[in-house]
């Protein structure tokens, strides 16, 4: 039982219960924010149990990825929301069926 | 030489080809006389086969393990004289009746059909084979009862009879199918052969002979299968009489010889043959009071008489019924085609109470019509009076089967057929002409035949005498039917059971030659009259209890289908409607998909933790 | 590359080109089936007459195991004049539209290749590919409800032939062969259970093709929507191919799968021979009656080869390819008659006879066929059947057979509505092109009938082995 | 590492230089680019190399599934309509490339996560190309879910690592930690390929998106996440062996079933495009699934991508079925673009789809895995049903008044009628009809291509005749000594002759295929049955011959 | 598991717990900064202090504030809008959480290898340097793109689209509200 890995998987749950029950794209986003974080500090749990530099370099590419991610998600919930004066998710169901 | 058996097949059959495609532009009495030179080359030719020691010819492996063969031996050789030769008599008959008609060469087409038909039934040495001919006579049947098939009546007619004799059929097939399993062959002589050569008899083989019974039974009109051939009259009538009274109704007598070597083996079966023969026999005599058209009398009593060749081939006398056959063929299309005379002469008209005095009108018909309805009265020394008496003889001594119930019942029916006999000839020749019309006598063509015919019908039946008078049929025959040992009775017997029959048949042709001629019948009679006028309500009751059933249930079958079509429908709908729920999960919520990923993921890893 | 790729492939290409270019004319359309018998004829009176001829091996898949394997037996010979020929008459005759020819040629391809494969998923290929025309057929030329009957049909085609694919390759993989090549198959038949699967998968796809009860529920259906022609109908009859592929294929790569279902499928044939020709009594119209009529017959035909006996097997065979030529020129007949009366219903014209005596005779002889009178087209695959069907089973032979009875019974009576009684209609005659027509199917039906031996003693040697599979004496 | 040089280097000249050229240019550099990568994946054909330490694996899956995802690209550049025809279009488009190719050419996870990011975020701003409502709703879902995916995929990642100490796919393990890695990294590629239950995306984005961009992510999309499945899946089978089927089941299922429900054409391909991730699933059991895969979606790029052309013709928007109605009729080159392409989803041979299913369905045979083969099967039976309603739609059925006068618009080749596809579009399109009808009749071109370096199992297999005698016939009676059986076999097998029980000896089928034997001693007169009999079988074809006393 | 570690850890799931319920959505985007924080003090702890400090500069200092940004930006602070239509999802994604956790807690409560195998050096600069330019320089040149990929896709997205009067009548049609294609469905 490593503690890290503990705190690991109950952020990321908790990552997903923000990802469920947040009504704004911002807040959801963010909540995914969490889970990236969870991920990665099990990478550097690991790193630190096998230590491994790899597990490293990788957690740092993520945060470069979750940047980019970042960039595309939060200008796209700007776009949207200059065309519908909202960032809520459960507006958002004009497509179904 | 063999090729030259194929001829006589052949030749019928060019002129049925000939004729039904270019018989159209001949003009009147052409195709008549292709026809019937056709059908006397092959008589011709047949005969010189014959006498020749017979032939035989056969495609090997015509289906496989099954030739194609035909075999001219005694047997065939004596269907072949009779098909031809009355056929071909009744093929120049047919050229003056049939005068002026619309269809002149479609009917001879189809006559020279049925003659290769009836040919290739006879000479067939392969049950197959046969069957191609006894479903080809059927055909040709069927086309000449609904010969003038504008009217309804007719085109029912030919089609109940070829349905019935269907039902007939069909027992044939599955008889041949027992055959083939038993035997590995369908070859009448191999089976022969095979039956004689051993000991044992194969289980089944009495199935396989009741099957093969069941055929002969829808050809030849017996109980119950018989209310085809009433109906058939309604073709012309040199069909009734050609078809329906000398030849095709008498295959099934045939094929019962042509199989006596199976059937002499299977007394329980032929047992069974006696009695719907005996019974076919006292039915028609029964029914034949009633009739009230000239051709419908003549056709029960045909049906009544084919009872009494069953009889006697149940009895295992096949020469005997084949005997009857004979002479029946002689007098029976004589009666008919001097009926056919008649109706000529009347302009069309069938109907006996708008007859009567006809002896004042016909002055030949009319002797060629008291010949026919002496020997089938069976007015001693005439044809017919010869053979049923052998029927008669056979019931008594022939065999395991034969039993003075039999011998009763059909003396009996003898006497019957007497009195009925003399009632046509009664009610259409003598007494006062009830018509309108102005009866003349028939043309030369007409009449000719029926000379012959009437010939035949006097002296035939002395081929057949009983002992100690040479008998030339039987030995004739001998070679190519089974051979039933049995106890000979002394000759005072014998002569004395001639004697019977003969006072039987006198006394049945003065009781109906007095009775018909009142004026008014007693009471009882007119009751049973109305019944046997509608043959006892046979037909009706075939009708409630059968054919109407049958083709409701059709109706429903045929219904029920797009039911069930439906219910494949309803798998379809079934389906989508499970698409619909399914599609309905698509909410469009985000989070709702979100949730939908994320227990599908719980679930997933619930599933690999817990493995 | 010989002359049975050839010969395969030529009917597409025209298709397609008459598809395309509309403007070929019917000339062209003749030209090109006329061609295609005429090769088909060329063939047979050339094949050694055992064996495998005309035989092209190459690829499709290579590393897959799937190849294009294409080659005529006898049997596959036989049903290929009656496929050519069958096309050929319905080219000819049938008033239809050229681009609809073009269809039924590109049909005939997917036809001929399915009697001609030796690969299973080209057999395959072949199967499905033949559903395409038909659907255009149906969909582009049909009746009001035709797209009723064209989800019907579909549906029940793929329904039935996905598992059959499932089917093909189990074939392969639980019997261990490398390929599906037929030999190679055969070579590896399936034991146990994997058998029955197999065999069961193969069943779906080929009842509803032979058409067994109660997959038959597409057929009337189709028929009664397809165009009034004739063409596709006889087209349709051609597709009936279950028979055929049950003798290839199912029955002798899962021998041990057929023998446990026997009892099921002698039953059911037996069932479907009745059901179908009782059901026909009841028809109100030409289309619905031939369309049951048809279905009895391949019951029998299904009942003959059923029974696991080289006689039977013969019987189905025969019956199948004569059912080809007279139930596809009994549609063309009633497109010819439907042309004359513009209804296809059996009542409101009568008496025909009178004003087209040759159209009668014509009808007359297609009926008897039908019927199953011996000396005609119908009979010979009949009894065979029928001589096999008894060792197998007596009583459900006696049922199967009880439908000749009937057959008699709605035919006859179909017939005498429309031409016999009186007239109430004047029609033309025959004219000198459906003389031809006549004169074709008149004697195809008259020589299957007449001398059966021509090809029955071809099809004897590959019965016969077929029987030995299921242990009855060859 | 060529195809990638021309990709990433152009990707990024262009970005610089489309600012000052004009968007057509862009329009036709992006194009050309696409071709020479294309091109330069087809000049190194078959010549597996690895670079940067086996990051990059230049593989031939790496080569046909980067093939296919680069025509996917190409053929919505060419056929798509965009509003304002926007310079980043292209740019995105050539981006979503390059991500496809880094995707599906690695084994390493970490790079995979970047290619994925690297692929979605152009697509994502792509969905919401229309600029309207729909649209950003379409991309704000794909965004946000496909970030919830990323974030599981990357978890898969680092429990990946845990459990295996590797970054890299195709390293066996055991353990419940490597059972939840494993199905943590299914789920976020299996998200990708749209497979039930992480399909929920695809039907409200395909149908908010742009056609052509619909168009990317059936296809090229696709292409790229089942190089990466396959590579995953190459390894630890029992780990993830259950989670895939239970999931290709859930797709097949919700996939056609739901396809059922649909009046919407674009979203109909949705769940269309669900069920085809299904199918291609199967071959993901079989270890050499890689070259059925590729032809597979080869196949269904070439399907579903000339339907997406036909519906973008007829709008960039939404296509509901009636307006469908009698297309073939209004112009004849898109109804049988629809047409053929429909059957080719539908899996009708000879069309490539039925190839591609058939190739998938024997690795998943192979595999043994019959259950899904048959459901996956039936399912497609009543796939056929949706794709067959359209069918009749657009091509069976005859157009309604009011839709048979739409006018045409834009400049249009000479033999275009009545639509609004472009030129070009046409071009491509009947330029796809001939590689569907190419690879239908000649299906080898393809998948010998994928499958290069599979040895074929059998060159040549002999086409057996089926063993029967055929001479003398049953029952025929032979003078003894006098008479021969003869018969047929499989050329060159060795079949044993018998007389009743008696073994007479063997004869050998000559290369013709039959053979003859001649009974030794002289057989005693009567009745004798001959039997032949393959080696090792108990009963054959026999003969019953009666033979005559000398 | 030393009293700091709990703490930090207690304080990660607090703060963790905080962001995804936090009624102001500024709060939440505050006590994500606060996680991410503590977040770089337990991977200093584990020997990662290079990354460590990214996580504060790029992650804390520049990700999540711009997060906050754009909440400002967009007045987007208040974090539940209207009514819920998905109320009762709550409870199951509470469900689903815990499950999810308690899956994760059992699959790496044992993992394989307990025995470092490499030296971590700190996780200095110098250390992770090599490795990054090393083995890994494939997904840094990746990585590099996929920057560049981002920048011109959120410029694509948010540049404003073209002035009116430079539309086709078709795009016009698109860009009001209810577009004819709307009014089509």
């Amino acid at each position: 039982m490593n503690l890290w890995l503990v705190t690991s998987a109950l952020m990321f749950a908790i990552g997903a219960f923000g990802v469920l029950t947040r009504r704004t794209a911002i807040l959801v986003f963010l909540s995914v924010e969490l889970m990236l974080n969870s991920a990665n500090l099990a990478l550097i749990a690991f790193a630190k149990m096998y230590g491994s530099l790899d597990a490293q370099t990788v957690a740092l590419f993520v945060i470069a990825i979750a940047a980019a991610e970042v960039a595309v998600g939060l200008g796209l919930i700007v776009a949207i929301f200059r065309r519908r004066e909202s960032t809520g998710v459960d507006e958002l169901q004009g497509l179904k069926g | 030489m063999g090729w030259l058996l194929l001829l006589t097949i052949l030749l019928p059959l060019l002129g049925f080809v000939l004729l039904g495609l270019f018989g159209k532009r001949m003009k009147e009495p052409l195709p008549g006389v292709i026809a019937s030179g056709l059908v006397l080359a092959s008589l011709v030719l047949g005969a010189v086969l014959l006498a020749g020691g017979g032939a035989q010819w056969a495609i090997p492996d015509w289906l496989p393990g099954i030739a194609f063969s035909l075999n001219l031996d005694h047997l065939s050789g004596l269907m072949l004289l009779i098909v031809t030769g009355v056929g071909f008599l009744i093929h120049v008959y047919a050229i003056g009746y049939m005068h002026a008609d619309a269809g002149f060469s479609r009917f001879f087409a189809y006559l020279n059909l049925f003659i290769a038909m009836m040919l290739t039934l006879v000479l067939a040495d392969n049950y197959v084979v046969m069957f191609i001919g006894w479903e080809g006579v059927g055909l040709a049947s069927y086309l000449l009862i609904g010969f003038w098939y504008q009217d309804r009546v007719n085109a029912d007619s030919a089609r109940k009879a070829f349905i019935v004799n269907r039902i007939g059929d069909l027992g044939f097939l599955l008889g041949m199918g027992l055959l083939w399993a038993m035997f590995g062959t369908l070859g009448i002589s191999e089976i022969n052969a095979k039956l004689e050569e051993n000991l044992f008899i194969p289980a089944g083989l009495g199935l396989a002979a009741f099957l093969l019974f069941a055929g002969a039974v829808g050809k030849s009109a017996q109980v119950p299968l018989m209310v085809w051939l009433p109906d058939a009259m309604a073709g012309p009538t040199p069909v009734s009489a050609l078809i329906h009274a000398a030849t095709m109704v008498t295959a099934g007598v045939y094929l019962l010889a042509r199989s006596s070597f199976l059937y002499i083996n299977v007394p329980e079966v032929s047992l069974w043959i006696a009695i719907l023969g005996l019974l076919t026999a006292i039915y028609g005599a029964l029914s034949a009071f009633g009739q009230q058209d000239i051709k419908r009398i003549v056709a029960y009593s045909t049906l009544s008489q084919l009872g009494f060749m069953f009889v006697a081939a149940g009895m295992g006398a096949y020469w005997i019924a084949l005997f009857h056959v004979l002479t029946h063929a002689f007098f029976k299309a004589l009666l008919f085609m001097a009926s056919g005379s008649v109706i000529h002469a009347l302009g069309g008209e069938q109907d006996i109470r708008k007859m009567g005095g006809m002896w004042r009108y016909l002055p030949q018909t009319r002797w060629h019509a008291l010949v026919g309805a002496l020997a089938l009265g069976g007015f001693p020394l005439l044809s017919g009076f010869w053979s049923k008496d052998a029927i008669l003889y056979s019931t008594l001594f022939y065999s395991v089967n034969s039993s003075v119930v039999f011998y009763v019942l059909l003396l009996a029916t003898a006497f019957l057929t007497a009195m009925y006999s003399m009632r046509w000839f009664v009610t259409v020749f003598l007494g006062q002409y009830r018509g309108h019309e102005h009866p003349h006598e028939s043309p030369k063509v007409m009449l000719f035949p029926n000379h012959l015919l009437a010939l035949g019908a006097v002296f035939i039946g002395f081929i057949g005498l009983p002992e100690p008078f040479p008998n030339l049929l039987e030995g004739f025959l001998a070679p190519n039917l089974a051979h039933l040992e049995y106890e000979k009775p002394s000759l005072t017997l014998e002569w004395t059971l001639v004697l019977i029959s003969a006072l039987v048949a006198l006394a049945g042709l003065y009781l109906g030659y007095r009775f018909f001629q009142q004026k008014v019948m007693p009471t009882w009679y007119a009751r049973f009259a109305q019944a046997s006028e509608h043959s006892f309500y046979v037909d009706q009751v075939y009708n409630t209890f059968l054919v109407n059933p049958l083709k409701s249930l059709g109706s429903l079958l045929f219904d029920g289908d797009k039911g069930l079509l439906g219910g494949f429908g309803w798998l379809g709908t079934l389906t989508a409607g499970i698409g619909s729920l399914l599609a309905r999960l698509e909410t469009g919520y985000i989070r709702f998909y979100a949730a939908g990923l994320l227990i599908g993921a719980v679930l997933l890893l619930i599933w690999g933790v817990t493995r | 590359m010989n002359l049975a790729d050839i010969t395969l492939f030529l009917p597409l290409l025209a298709g397609i080109a008459l598809v395309v270019w509309p403007g070929l004319g019917r000339a062209f359309a003749l030209v090109a089936s006329g061609g295609v018998f005429v090769l088909a004829l060329a063939m047979f009176l050339l094949h050694p007459k055992e064996g495998i001829a005309y035989l092209t091996q190459a690829p499709l898949l290579g590393p897959a195991g799937i190849y294009y394997a294409v080659g005529l037996d006898n049997a596959g010979m036989f049903l290929w004049l009656a496929v050519t020929l069958t096309v050929f008459l319905g080219v000819w005759m049938a008033p239809a539209p050229l681009r609809m020819v073009g269809y039924a040629l590109m049909m005939e391809t997917g036809l001929l290749g399915i009697f001609a494969s030796l690969d299973l998923v080209l057999f395959y290929v072949f199967f499905e590919f033949t559903l395409i025309p038909a659907l255009l057929m149906l969909g582009l030329y049909g009746g009001r409800e035709r797209m009723q009957a064209l989800y019907t049909f579909a549906l029940f085609t793929l329904v039935g032939s996905l598992p059959m694919l499932a089917a093909i390759l189990a074939a392969r993989f639980l019997g261990g062969a490398e390929s599906f090549l037929i030999g190679d198959l055969q070579n590896h038949p399936l034991k146990g259970v994997a058998a029955s699967w197999v065999f069961l998968g193969f069943f779906f796809a080929l009842a509803v093709k032979t058409p067994l009860f109660p997959l038959h529920a597409w057929l009337p259906g189709f028929h009664q929507q397809n165009h009034p022609s004739g063409l596709a109908d006889a087209m349709g009859t051609l597709y009936k191919v279950g028979i055929f592929a049950f003798f290839r294929w199912a029955m002798p790569i899962a021998p041990e799968g057929f023998q446990g279902l026997q009892p099921l499928l002698l039953t059911l044939a037996a069932f479907t021979a009745i059901y179908a020709a009782w059901a026909a009594w009841g028809a109100k119209d030409w289309k619905n009656l031939l369309a049951y009529g048809g279905i009895s017959h391949m019951g029998l035909a299904a009942i003959g080869l059923f029974s696991g006996t080289a006689e039977g097997a013969v019987g189905a065979l025969f019956l199948l390819g004569a059912s080809f030529i007279y139930t596809g020129g009994m549609f063309l007949f009633v497109g010819l008659l439907f042309e004359r009366t513009g209804t296809m219903e059996i009542g409101p014209v009568r008496g025909l006879a009178k004003s087209a005596p040759a159209l009668a005779a014509l009808g007359m002889i297609l009926v008897m066929s039908m019927i199953g009178l011996p000396g005609l087209a119908g009979f010979p695959g009949e009894f065979m059947a029928l001589l096999g069907a008894y060792k197998a089973s007596p009583w459900l032979t006696f049922i199967a057979f009880l439908s000749i009875i009937a057959a008699a019974a709605y035919a006859l009576t179909a017939y005498q509505k429309v031409f016999h009684e009186s007239e109430n209609r004047a029609v033309p005659d025959l004219t000198p092109r459906e003389w031809g027509f006549a004169v074709g199917v008149v004697a195809a039906i008259a020589l299957l009938g007449l001398y059966p031996k021509l090809f029955t003693q071809l099809l004897q040697p590959l019965a016969k082995a077929f029987a030995a599979l299921f242990g009855g004496a060859a | 590492m060529i195809p990638l040089l021309i990709l990433s280097s152009a990707a990024t000249v262009l970005t610089l230089l489309a600012l000052w050229i004009p968007v057509r240019a862009t329009k036709w550099l992006t194009a050309g680019t696409l071709i020479a990568a294309i091109g330069a994946i087809l000049v190194g054909w078959n010549q597996p190399a690895e670079y940067f330490g086996g990051l990059l694996r230049w593989d031939s899956l790496a080569q046909g599934l980067t093939l296919v995802a680069l025509l996917g690209v190409l053929w919505a550049v060419v056929i798509g309509r965009h509003q304002g025809e926007r310079l980043e279009y292209y740019l995105l488009a050539l981006y979503t490339a390059t991500g496809m190719l880094l995707m599906a050419s690695t084994p390493n996870l970490v790079v995979i996560l970047i290619a994925l990011e690297a692929l979605s975020l152009p697509l994502y701003v792509l969905a919401t190309w229309r600029k309207d409502e729909r649209s950003y709703e379409a991309g704000l879902k794909y965004f946000l879910l496909g970030a919830l995916s990323a974030a599981i995929f990357l978890y898969g990642i680092a429990l990946h690592f845990g459990a295996t100490g590797s970054f890299n796919v195709g390293v066996a393990g055991s353990g419940t930690l490597y059972v939840v890695a494993m199905v943590l990294l299914l789920i976020g590629l299996a998200f990708k390929a749209s497979m039930v239950p992480f399909h929920w995306w695809t039907p409200d984005v395909y149908q908010g998106s742009p056609t052509g961009v619909s168009l990317l992510m059936a296809t090229a999309v696709k292409a790229a996440a089942f190089a990466a499945l396959v590579r995953l899946t190459s390894e630890g089978l029992p780990a993830w062996g259950t989670a895939l089927a239970a999931t290709i089941v859930l797709t097949l299922v919700l996939g056609n079933l739901g396809a059922l429900a649909q009046t919407e054409a674009k979203r109909l391909l949705a769940y269309s495009s669900i069920a085809h991730a299904g199918y291609v699933g199967v071959g993901l059991f079989s270890a050499t699934g890689g070259p059925a895969i590729s032809f597979y979606l080869l196949t269904y790029l070439l399907g579903t991508g000339l339907a997406f052309a036909v519906l973008s013709a007829i709008s960039n928007g939404n296509v509901p079925y009636h307006r469908l109605r009698g297309l073939l009729g209004r112009d004849r080159l898109l109804g049988v673009g629809f047409g053929l392409a429909l059957l080719s989803l539908a899996g009708l041979p000879p069309f490539p789809g039925f190839w591609g299913k058939l190739l998938v369905f024997l690795e998943g045979a192979k595999a043994g895995q019959y259950g899904l083969l048959v459901l996956a099967l039936v399912t497609s039976a009543i796939a056929a049903y949706y794709y067959l309603r359209l069918f009749s739609l657009a091509v069976l059925s005859r157009p309604l008044e009011h839709e048979a006068e739409e006018k045409p618009s834009g400049v249009l080749p000479p033999w275009a009628t009545a639509t609004t596809a472009s030129g070009t579009a046409r071009w491509a399109m009947t330029l796809a009809l001939g590689l569907i009808a190419a690879l239908g009749i000649l299906p080898f071109l393809g998948y010998r291509a994928f499958a290069a370096g599979q040895p074929n199992p059998a060159a040549r297999v002999p086409i057996t005749t089926n063993l029967s005698i055929t001479s003398p016939s049953e029952g025929a009676e032979v003078p003894a000594g006098g008479f021969s059986l003869q018969g047929t076999g499989q050329p060159g097998e060795t079949l044993e002759v018998y007389d009743g029980t008696t073994r007479l000896g063997t004869v050998t089928v000559g290369q013709n295929g039959g053979w003859l034997f001649v009974p030794q001693p002289v057989p005693s007169p009567g009745t004798h049955t001959y039997q032949v009999r393959r080696a090792g079988q108990a009963g054959g074809p026999s003969v019953r011959v009666k033979v005559a006393a000398p | 598991m030393g009293f700091w570690e709990i703490l930090a850890a207690a304080l990660l799931l607090v703060t963790a717990l905080l962001v995804v319920t936090a009624r102001n959505a500024v709060h939440a985007a505050l006590a994500l900064i606060a996680n991410f924080l503590v977040l770089a003090g337990v991977y200093i702890a584990l020997d990662a202090r290079f990354l460590g400090l990214v996580q504060v500069i790029v992650y804390a200092g520049a990700i999540v504030v711009l997060f906050l940004f754009v909440i400002m930006l967009l007045s987007a602070a208040q974090a539940d809008v209207g009514i819920n239509p998905l109320s009762r999802l709550t409870p199951v994604a509470a469900l689903g959480a815990i499950a999810l956790a308690a899956v994760l807690i059992v699959a790496t409560r044992n993992p394989p290898a307990s025995q470092p195998v490499g030296n971590l050096n700190g996780g200095l600069p110098q250390a992770i340097g090599p490795v990054l330019y090393g083995p890994w320089l494939y997904a840094l040149l990746a990585v590099g793109f996929l920057l560049l990929v981002a920048t011109v896709a959120a410029v694509a997205l948010v540049q404003p689209d073209k002035p009116l009067d430079a539309l086709t009548d078709e795009e016009k049609a698109r860009h009001t509200p209810a577009s004819k294609e709307e009014v089509r469905r």
